[in-house]
């Protein structure tokens, strides 16, 4: 048990992905629909990291720390968004927030 | 196998002085405020209250432990375990001293030395917001969520001045590890080399930002806002009692201990003398530990209360003894380092108590603005420059 | 010892993974996603990338993750209404989702051989060391860019919360 | 060299009035603005006049590749040969002098800072045009210029007149640049190159055909830009702008970047003996034609814009005969005595608060001196009296045009004249007689008469500058012959002009409007301009206007269109009715399908062999 196959780390980012799929799809609450994205954004993460240990490469670590940046900012810019949608339509079910205009 | 028994040693003793620690570093505060308002402070218990931490413990193990109704019983009960577990853990990477030779084997004065120790420490100290925040919201209380709520925006806003602080000296001495940290900071052997007054840019600023930013993140007046008491009652932890709010109490002590040795690895020179052995400095503790005890004695001669006949004398011995202790060439070797890593953080534990004493609180918009519009963009400042000294002197 | 930890942690992001999507109330499943963001971290050690470990503790859980539960306290958001339908989902969701998952699985297992060992400190070139050299050479322009790209979604978000003062 | 701070300062002046003008200070931005253009004009008096002996061929500076698709490279080239270096202190020298003198124009103008602003961006554009290697980039300024010209005509965007005259220049430039345009896609078809080396030297190998072809579309270009018949229209009403605007864009810079292209294109040219002769005819019947209409034109500023239509065709005609440095040569001088013109009018428009009635004005002279002398200076030297500028570049283009064809002499002649007469009309009418108007007129501040004093020294002497000598190395020989009969008809030409003025304006003032009767159907014709704009908009505009509406709108749209698709939308509403609920507004529906679109993408990189 002294090392595991690098396709398990790929079995378990994709797990994960799918994991934040479902959470997308069958989630209504806005809130953890966004926290879904941030864990497909995890999962591929840790995708990118396997494959940068697998080419012995660092470019992989900087994709995922670019994602991990872009995720900072979204994070900043949707939950101000989430944040306006609530106090225009005081609901945050997803399924009620389906026209662009009040 | 011997790497893990002298590794479960080092974490048994460094537990043990600092739960220790934390029980007395109360005593140590409510000895000191009362001094600073003209009281004794504790004092019945035991002489001069040494014994009150034992008391506090006891009575606080047996107080009725109050879970309120509606609250959401798991997170209540996680909060104050995670926040006391995320201040214990940074004391796993920092260094109380060099490399010694007990029966041996050598080893060091650290549990562990991690590559990113100074990220490390960042990252679990980035963690402790969540027992508070959690705490306020599970409490099903308007008081502790407030008081959640205003500790995590307040600990946010205080980790971006404080990381960029940290940034700093850690130009200057080129490490993300705590040990080679304080050994880029030992070349002289004297304060000089210290990130505090090192060239080519004294790091006096980021010092001084880290250790305001401290205050904030271990919510210590002058900005303790999460727990305001004449606008929150007692903030997020309003709904706890009994071993759950100490655990809060010790997540604060431990915090600011944590805080305090990073400040004195970063920037004080961790373990090194102020300045070379060859100069006397040696011989500092001895000096100290042995006027403290003439003192004692004296006072002891001409007792104000009728114990103190006892009492200090004993103490005067005591100390006495530890003086010559340190004239032990034996022990030396890691007694020094160790009583200047102890005597630098307990200063600055000491400014903590004496900041307490001193200064009223902030106003919550007050406290906002001063880290997002004073304490940021100075933060970055410094920092540009520094890092433009370093480039142009490299 | 490195399989036991992988198994450990892999166990630990599933099984908070799977609490992310079953919990209705939102701060349960912020404190579920912290899990697997923070057993993530444990599996970017193992596989050498110390930088990114410590980077994904400090901004993802002790940044990103404070601001959703931030945001879930502020708006006091209470466990979700089962109210709103989607056809599409219930028709197609499970089936969609059993063969993207089936699929990835499939084609992980074939291009990806059980020879490839992970063996922890094999790779080393994920210290702050190598990630800063490549970040401030090679990928200068990109991480500038994202330096434009955080100032924008600075003054986005500040732009919004204003408005909300009104 | 540094080439590219030339166009560089007055861009960053242009951003930093553009963006924060609004809040800075009046004197800062005129600081910022007037410096950027001193700056580039010094860094070319420093860096490119001192080399201009030794600068025999092109000196070129490449800093980055723009373009890179299949085999069209189009880099971000600026190459200074001699041509380009006299464009360059035109350009600069002029501009900053006109800076200088807006300063005190706009004193008193709201948007100081927009003025100023997009001044400096049209100084950026300008420069780049002349400064491009390659003829894309040279588009672009040239792009460049004529949205900043849309701008400055349209400055005073709260009157109707002024805005119609921007788009009016607008839209009659497109026409230009939809040939320039259709140019350059041939020369890339033709040459595989845009850059003027590669298309130059390649030039005498192409067949003749398309050599006539880029050079008619070139020279469609060109007559957008430079107010050529057909398209010249826009120019007189261009005078909607601020004057400094008449003279630095179109008078001495902008509206000479078609003659500039077309002397920059001679080695096409050389080779296209038809397109050029349509542009020597192209050139003189414009000069003609709009000179006949500044006659009896009797707003200040028209006169001086038709007046610039005319000598603009004078350097087509340069241009068309061969005698490129003649053309050239003419453009500078042009660029004196033109914009000391415009300025001038500025500085009687400035004295009597917005008035540009001939009509109105009148014994000015003793009101305001220095603009009264300085623009004698200039209406001497475009009246062609020797020894003063006008006379030896127009000398030099008619000599070349007798060579070439007599009857162009002829017609050129008579031009001459006919501009000496009604520039010294304008004088007469302005600075003679008695004052007809109501204002008090008030002599302009220096920083606007020292400008003016510049140009006129430049205009008096400005011939003595040797420009074809200078340009000798850059276009082919052209041997002039010098006949001094053909000189003193010319001259003579320009005197009897300005005595008829004379006669007419100020020995008999009643004998204008006499002459008016007695020719009273010509007169109308031409007083009305040829009723040249009201045929195109019977001609062009509403048969397009209408056309659109009968055909495209009423007929294409609403019957064809609109009803097929009716029927069609009928049939397809019922499908659609289903296929909506695919556009729920529900976003977990819509990742429902994302998820489906990517489960097919993998399945398809699956198929396609990503498996290997």
């Amino acid at each position: 048990m002294n090392a595991v196959p690098l396709s398990w780390y790929l079995t378990l980012s994709a797990v994960l992905f799918a994991l934040g799929v479902a959470g997308f799809l069958f989630r209504r609450n806005i809130i953890t629909v966004f926290m879904s994205i941030e864990l497909m954004l995890n999962a591929v993460n840790l995708s990118f990291i396997a494959f940068s240990y697998q080419l012995k490469q660092v470019s992989g670590h900087i994709l995922a720390f670019f994602v991990m940046v872009v995720a900072a900012a979204e994070a900043a810019v949707g939950l101000a968004i989430i944040l306006t949608v609530f106090k225009n339509r005081a609901t945050l079910n997803i399924d009620d927030i389906n026209s662009m205009k009040n | 196998m011997e790497f893990i028994v002298i590794s479960l040693i080092k974490a048994a003793v460094v537990l043990a002085v600092l739960l220790t620690t934390l029980a007395y570093l109360q005593w140590v505060e409510r000895k000191v405020i009362a001094h600073i308002q003209v009281r004794p402070g504790p004092y019945r218990v035991g002489p001069h209250g040494l014994l009150q931490p034992l008391a506090d413990v006891i009575k606080l193990i047996t107080k009725e432990d109050l879970m309120p109704p509606h609250a959401s019983k798991l997170l209540f009960v996680a909060a104050p375990f995670i926040s006391v577990t995320t201040a214990l853990i940074s004391i796993s990477v920092i260094p109380f001293g060099p490399a010694i030779t007990v029966a041996g084997h050598r080893t060091w004065m650290q549990l562990t030395d991690l590559s990113m120790g100074v990220l490390f420490v960042l990252a679990v100290s980035s963690m402790g917001v969540y027992g508070i925040a959690l705490a306020g919201w599970a409490s099903n209380n308007k008081y502790a969520l407030l008081g959640g709520l205003r500790s995590s925006a307040q600990m946010i806003s205080y980790e971006l001045p404080q990381s960029l602080a940290i940034a700093s000296p850690l130009l200057l001495s080129n490490t993300l590890s705590l040990r080679e940290l304080v050994e880029s900071q030992s070349a002289t052997g004297s304060v000089l080399s210290w990130n505090i007054l090192h060239g080519p840019f004294p790091q006096i600023f980021s010092f001084v930002i880290f250790l305001i930013s401290a205050f904030a993140e271990t919510n210590r007046i002058p900005f303790d806002l999460p727990e305001a008491e004449n606008e929150l009652v007692a903030g997020f932890h309003t709904e706890y009692s009994s071993m759950k709010f100490a655990s809060f109490f010790m997540a604060e002590y431990a915090n600011m201990i944590t805080v305090s040795a990073m400040a004195v690895l970063l920037f004080l020179g961790g373990w090194v003398a102020p300045w070379p052995a060859a100069y006397g400095s040696g011989l500092v503790p001895t000096l100290l530990f042995a006027a403290a005890g003439v003192i004692a004695l004296s006072h002891g001669l001409r007792p104000a209360r009728r114990r103190d006949r006892y009492s200090l004398p004993v103490f005067g011995i005591v100390f006495l003894a530890i003086a010559v202790l340190f004239l032990l060439p034996v022990v030396q070797g890691w007694l020094l380092p160790l009583f200047w890593f102890l005597a630098k953080t307990g200063a600055l534990l000491f400014t903590f108590i004496w900041v307490r004493g001193t200064l009223p609180r902030f106003r919550y918009d007050q406290l906002m603005g001063f880290a997002w519009k004073f304490l940021f963009p100075i933060a970055v400042v410094n920092l540009l420059v520094t890092g433009l000294l370093v480039a142009w002197f490299s | 010892m490195d399989g036991i930890l992988f198994l450990i942690f892999a166990v630990v992001a599933v099984l908070c993974g799977i609490n992310v999507v079953v919990q209705t109330h939102p701060i349960s499943s912020a404190i579920s996603l912290i899990g697997v963001m923070g057993s993530l971290a444990v599996l970017y050690l193992l596989l050498g990338a110390e930088f990114l470990a410590v980077a994904q503790v400090i901004v993802y859980a002790g940044a990103v993750m404070v601001l959703f539960v931030f945001v879930i306290m502020l708006l006091n958001a209470g466990a979700e209404a089962r109210k709103g339908r989607s056809f599409m989902v219930q028709l197609l969701g499970v089936p969609l989702l059993v063969a993207l998952l089936g699929l990835l699985a499939y084609f992980v297992q074939r291009l990806f051989p059980q020879t490839v060992l992970v063996q922890f400190g094999k790779f080393t070139g994920g210290g702050a060391r190598e990630v800063g050299r490549a970040l401030f050479t090679t990928y200068l322009l990109p991480f500038e860019v994202t330096s434009v790209l955080i100032l924008i979604a600075i003054l986005g978000a500040i732009v919004l919360a204003r408005k909300e003062l009104e | 060299m540094l080439l590219w701070l030339i166009p560089a300062i007055p861009l960053l002046g242009f951003l930093i009035n553009g963006i924060f003008g609004r809040r800075l200070p009046k004197n800062l931005v005129t600081a910022i603005a007037v410096g950027s253009v001193f700056l580039s004009l010094g860094w070319v008096l420093m860096k490119v006049l001192p080399g201009l002996a030794e600068l025999r061929g092109a000196y070129t500076e490449h800093y980055f590749t723009w373009i890179a698709s299949g085999n069209l490279q189009v880099g971000v080239n600026f190459t200074v040969d001699r041509l380009t270096a006299v464009w360059l202190l035109i350009v600069t020298g002029i501009g900053f002098l006109i800076h200088v003198y807006s300063i005190g124009y706009m004193a008193h103008e709201g948007g100081y800072y927009r003025f100023f602003a997009y001044m400096n961006l049209f100084m950026f554009f300008m420069l780049v045009l002349v400064l491009a290697g390659n003829y894309l980039l040279m588009f672009v300024g040239w792009e460049g210029v004529g949205l900043c010209s849309y701008l400055l005509i349209g400055f005073y965007f709260d009157k109707q007149f002024a805005t119609n005259a921007g788009n009016k220049a607008f839209i009659v430039n497109r026409i230009g640049d939809f040939g320039f345009s259709l140019a350059v896609f041939l020369m890339f078809r033709q040459f595989g190159s845009l850059d003027f080396a590669t298309v130059f030297g390649q030039a005498s190998a192409a067949p003749e055909w398309a050599l006539n072809t880029i050079g008619l579309l070139l020279l469609v270009g060109a007559c957008g830009k430079s107010a050529q018949i057909p398209l010249y229209v826009w120019l007189p009403d261009a005078m909607a702008g601020p004057t400094p605007v008449s003279a630095l864009i179109h008078a001495a810079t902008m509206v000479t970047a078609g003659v500039y292209m077309t002397a920059r294109s001679w080695p096409i040219y050389s080779h296209a003996p038809m397109a050029m002769e349509t542009i020597a005819v192209v050139g003189i019947a414009t000069a003609f034609l709009a000179a006949t209409i500044g006659l009896l034109q009797n707003d200040i500023k028209k006169v001086f814009a038709y007046s610039t239509v005319s000598q603009l065709g004078y350097m087509f005609v340069g241009i068309g005969c061969g005698a490129f440095s003649a053309g050239v040569y003419h453009v500078m001088t042009h660029a004196f005595f033109k914009a000391l013109l415009f300025l001038g009018s500025g500085s009687v428009i400035h004295a009597l608060s917005g008035e540009q009635d001939l009509r109105n004005m009148g014994g000015l002279r003793r009101h305001i001196p220095v603009t009264f002398w300085t623009m004698m200076c200039a209406a001497v030297a475009i009246a062609g009296v020797p020894p003063f500028s006008g006379f030896f570049s127009k000398d030099a283009i008619l000599l070349a045009a007798h060579q070439r064809a007599p009857w162009i002499y002829w017609v050129g002649i008579v031009t001459a004249g006919m501009t000496a007469f009604y520039v010294f009309r304008a004088m007469f009418l302005a600075f003679f007689g008695s004052y007809r108007g109501h204002h008090h007129p008030h002599e302009s501040p220096a920083v606007m008469t020292v400008p003016l004093a510049i140009l006129a020294v430049l205009s008096l002497g400005g011939g003595f500058i040797p420009i074809p000598e200078l340009l000798e190395s850059v276009f082919p020989r052209f041997v002039e012959v010098h006949d001094t009969a053909l000189m003193a008809v010319s001259v003579t030409a320009g005197v009897v002009g300005i005595a008829l003025a004379y006669l007419m304006y100020i020995a008999r003032p009643a004998s204008a409007d006499a002459l008016a009767g007695r020719f009273k159907g010509l007169y109308t014709l031409v007083y009305n301009k040829y009723f040249v704009d009201e045929v195109y908009d019977a001609v062009v505009v509403k048969p397009v206007v209408n056309g659109s509406r009968v055909v495209l709108w009423k007929g294409m749209d609403a019957g064809l269109i609109d009803g097929s698709v009716n029927g069609l939308g009928n049939r397809v509403r019922g499908v659609g009715s289903i296929l909506r609920l695919i556009q729920s507004g529900n976003i977990r529906s819509y990742a429902t399908w994302v998820l489906f679109g990517s489960v097919l993408v993998i399945v398809a990189m699956g198929i396609a062999g990503g498996a290997r």
